[in-house]
């Protein structure tokens, strides 16, 4: 079972760091990842679009042309929405992208995710500090939800990813991070199970226990 | 510590792939977009996980690092040294050097945009330059080329046995994507193998003295040393060629195709075979030695065409044409300056072959 | 450009390209009269401009150009004089 | 302002020899200060209509899209040979380089010194910020001993790498030179306010339209720039310039090592 995802926002988002993180997560769970960090002309001026696969086979190309999951965290990655294959999910950080998605051959998944992030100001060690930041990592367990993955099981997996990326000192923003990912994978489920599915669009398959 | 299975940059992989076989000493200087292998070597120099790693130094330029890496070698020691275009086009005088002298050692290239400064992209350009000898004289090297975090891991311990075994530089041929591309990876428990230095320099200990030199002033001596060199690479081109293959064997078309494009070849065949075309992909692992001999298979089954992808403006298309020997047609798909081309893009160059 | 208060006229004037200033506080810290500060807003590549007043915590500014040379992109584009 | 006689008179204005392109160079980066000085001395010295500038391999690879004179792109190291071959061919012409101390002190030491030696009517100008810049951060032969970079990531260890490189007391060793000076640019703190002073960009100023003239009296200029970086450095911006001050201008302190046609002094 392969999934392949573009993120797609602009640097200072976290979208790299999301991206890693969603790599590391499959990787944990014993499939075959690959990450590619921002690549193409169109990176330019601080646009950032990378790429994500992840297979339990050994993975052919790298590159992703039309994947299953499109993470758009900024009103110009929408852009790349004629990418994404049909049947296939666009998540959206709802916060900052107000247009809609002119497609109804996907499934629009939106997730307020700068906002979400913003009201776990409580679960920062720097009380009061702006947790907008930890948008990314609501985007983390949004991209989880909708890629049918049961976090209940996986927070643990959640933990590991953050233990290997966040050390030293911004070991510290594990529990923020790890919260945002369960509030992202929240906020999808109970979003998913409200609105029906669109004509057309393929449930993405419950990946193997 | 590297647990079992790991998530690292193909230039992160490349570097602990030398520490875990045995790397002595590393001369380097800073150039994107190889700089990730100094910068892990820097940081990993002095780890007791790898007590042969003794040397770490950051020349002053590539001409300064490639004449360091010819001093650290000729005592016999696992010497690497990291680049990319501009830095590997000033080692070349170096390599031809060390190819005259038979001293084992690694150059690796992270190909970029070129020529000249070109741009931090990733190209495949430096082909000819990597096998066909880019320095002065006549001599060949071993040229690998990885396509993927695991081989760029595992080859520079294959690499420093060619090296070794046949006493001449070998170059890893990658370039800036393959680089900076993260997958995840298991790093075999190779040993890290010991080699006969009898031949390095050791200050005249012992009854017999060394003199590594690649100067030959009498003319029959000097014929005599580059016949040697070219029986050598006889040896190495009937022994050494390597290539993995995919859906071949009843292939109509067979793309030829190295390093990342090779992956990019891969998923098309995929595509073309679900769309009932019987599209084939050699990926040559050695591009010198290039592995002509399946080739030539190829064309003695009868297959007529093959697509060559590559990233430069048409560099191995010529060894796939003395390869088969004007007994097929052999198409290119190129793409440079960065760029690449996309899977769907080669199905339908493939496609349009095929009809 | 008399200021609002005493009608008095303004000796020198700092004109500062908002777009360009990457608020990296240069001038903030070098103008000896501290009439130069980061604004609150944000410009198009999400900096706080630097934003000029006559008026300066040490005083009128004077014209010394120190701005204009410490600046690293070009961001103050012009040091004015006013000749009666 | 009715009834008020008078108007605004530009004391600094804007530059022809600025092409007016946003610069690339981090936000509070000597490299845009250093810029506005030599467009500055070109504008007033009226030289632009035949100046050519070479780029060197670095951070200023890009100084052409910020000046507006002629450019050629010289390989890692190289300016000061190109600048050579440029001035031997057209000596009517006003040539100068912008180095990075990697550039200029590392690979390109050679070049710089035949140069220097053989008293090529030629400029450079070095940026010394004791690291490299636009490959991320690696130790140069400026490094001062003890800084952390990315192939010193214990601290530059002076008994295995040799003690950071003084170019400028080194090309005033040789008779050719005409002019060898070396500015401490940064904005510096002063200690008893919260202000900070722009000596350095005055005497930048005067350094560099200097060099200038000393090339067109048929002298080798090498004005050396004490700067920041302060992203490699891994500080604020405003951190940098204080150890500029405190620590990079003690390995390298500001002077002028040789003035052989006294400009300086008119």
């Amino acid at each position: 079972m392969k999934i392949e995802t573009i993120l797609a926002g602009h640097g200072g988002q976290g979208v790299l760091e999301l991206a890693n993180w969603l790599a590391y997560f499959n990787l944990v769970r014993g499939r075959h990842v690959a990450y590619t960090p921002s690549y193409g002309p169109e990176t330019r001026g601080g646009k950032v679009k990378c790429f994500v696969v992840s297979s339990d086979e050994r993975i052919d190309s790298p590159i992703v042309e039309d994947p299953d999951i499109l993470v758009v965290m900024n009103r110009p990655s929408l852009d790349f929405l004629p990418l994404l294959k049909a049947g296939g999910t666009l998540l959206v950080n709802s916060s900052l992208v107000k247009e809609g998605a002119r497609r109804d051959d996907v499934t629009v998944v939106e997730v307020p995710a700068t906002e979400i992030a913003g009201g776990l100001r409580e679960y920062s060690p720097e009380k009061g500090k702006d947790t907008a930041i930890a948008a990314n990592s609501v985007m983390f367990g949004a991209c989880l939800a909708v890629s049918g993955e049961n976090l209940r099981a996986e927070i643990e997996g959640i933990r590991e990813v953050f233990t290997h990326f966040l050390t030293g000192r911004k070991a510290g923003y594990i529990p923020l991070n790890v919260k945002a990912v369960e509030e992202g994978f929240e906020h999808v489920t109970r979003a998913r199970s409200a609105a029906p599915p669109p004509k057309g669009s393929v449930p993405l398959p419950r990946p193997a226990p | 510590m590297t647990t079992a299975r790991d998530f690292l940059k193909g230039n992160e992989a490349l570097a602990y792939g030398a520490l875990r076989t045995g790397l002595n000493a590393f001369f380097g200087y800073p150039i994107t977009p190889s700089s990730e292998i100094p910068e892990t070597l820097a940081v990993e120099y002095g780890n007791p996980q790898y007590p042969a790693f003794k040397v770490f130094l950051q020349a002053a330029s590539e001409i300064e690092a490639i004449n360091m890496v010819i001093g650290a070698a000729a005592t016999g020691a696992k010497v690497m040294a990291a680049t990319s275009g501009p830095g590997f086009s000033l080692k070349q005088e170096g390599i031809s050097f060390a190819a005259g002298m038979e001293l084992p050692m690694l150059i690796v290239d992270v190909n970029r945009g070129g020529p000249g400064l070109g741009n931090l992209g990733p190209e495949q350009s430096d082909y000819f330059q990597a096998t066909k000898g880019g320095g002065h004289g006549g001599y060949r090297t071993i040229v690998l080329a990885p396509s993927s975090v695991p081989e760029m891991a595992s080859f520079p311990s294959l690499a420093f046995s060619l090296a070794f075994q046949y006493r001449t530089p070998v170059i890893i041929l990658t370039d800036a994507f393959l680089g900076q591309l993260k997958e995840d990876l298991m790093f075999p428990e190779v040993p890290a193998p010991e080699f006969d230095t009898s031949w390095a320099t050791t200050g005249a200990r012992g009854p017999v003295r060394h003199v590594i030199s690649s100067m030959h002033l009498d003319l029959p001596e000097l014929s005599r040393h580059s016949e040697h060199l070219r029986s050598k690479f006889e040896e190495v081109d009937r022994r050494e060629q390597r290539s993995e293959k995919f859906d071949t064997d009843d292939a109509d078309i067979v793309l030829v195709a190295y390093g990342i494009c090779a992956r990019l070849c891969q998923r098309a065949v995929g595509a073309l075979r679900a769309k009932g075309v019987r599209a084939g992909l050699l990926r040559p692992i050695t591009l010198s030695p290039f592995p002509k001999g399946e080739l030539a298979a190829f064309v003695e089954r009868g297959v007529q065409k093959f697509l060559v992808v590559e990233l430069n403006t048409g560099q191995m298309l010529q060894d796939v044409q003395l390869a088969t020997g004007g007994r097929a047609r052999i198409g290119s798909l190129q793409r440079v300056g960065g760029l690449f081309p996309s899977p769907s893009e080669i199905v339908r160059e493939v496609e349009v072959m095929a009809r | 450009m008399a200021s609002a208060v005493t009608n008095e006229v303004q000796k020198s004037r700092v004109v500062v390209d908002a777009e360009r200033c990457k608020g990296c506080d240069l001038c903030v810290v070098a103008c000896p009269q501290q009439n130069l500060h980061l604004s609150g807003s944000l410009n198009r590549s999400g900096y706080h401009p630097v934003e000029f007043e006559y008026h300066g915590k040490k005083g009128a500014c004077t014209a010394c150009g120190i701005c204009y040379w410490v600046c690293p992109d070009f961001a103050i584009t012009e040091v004015l004089r006013w000749k009666a | 302002m009715i009834g008020i006689e008078g108007h605004y008179e530009v004391k600094l204005g804007p530059l022809p020899t600025l092409t007016g392109k946003p610069t690339h160079y981090c936000a509070g980066c000597e490299h845009g200060t250093l810029t506005r000085l030599i467009a500055y001395a070109l504008h007033e010295l009226d030289l632009r209509e035949r100046t050519v500038l070479v780029d060197s391999v670095g951070c200023s690879v890009l100084a052409h899209e910020y000046l507006n004179v002629d450019a050629i792109q010289s390989p890692h190291g190289r300016a000061p040979a190109v600048m050579t071959g440029i001035k031997r061919m057209r000596p009517d012409l006003l040539v100068f380089a912008v180095q990075g101390d990697g550039d200029a002190v590392s690979i390109g030491l050679s070049e710089l010194i035949y140069a220097a030696n053989r008293g090529e009517p030629i400029t450079v100008f070095l940026v010394n910020n004791g690291i490299y810049g636009m490959t991320g951060g690696q130790m140069a032969p400026t490094t001062p001993e003890g800084m952390v970079t990315m192939t010193s990531p214990h601290g530059r260890d002076i008994a295995t790498t040799g003690a950071p490189i003084d170019a400028s007391k080194l090309l005033a060793t040789f008779e050719a030179p005409a002019y060898v000076k070396r500015v401490l640019l940064p904005v510096t703190p002063t200690p008893a306010t919260d202000f900070y002073n722009a000596r350095g960009s005055i005497e930048g100023a005067r350094s560099v339209r200097n060099a200038f003239r000393v090339q067109e009296m048929g002298g080798f200029s090498f004005v050396e720039f004490v700067s920041t970086c302060n992203v490699n450095w891994k500080m604020s911006i405003l951190k940098s310039k204080q150890y500029a001050t405190e620590v990079l201008a003690k390995v390298f302190p500001p002077g002028l090592f040789k003035d052989k046609f006294g400009v300086e002094k008119r």
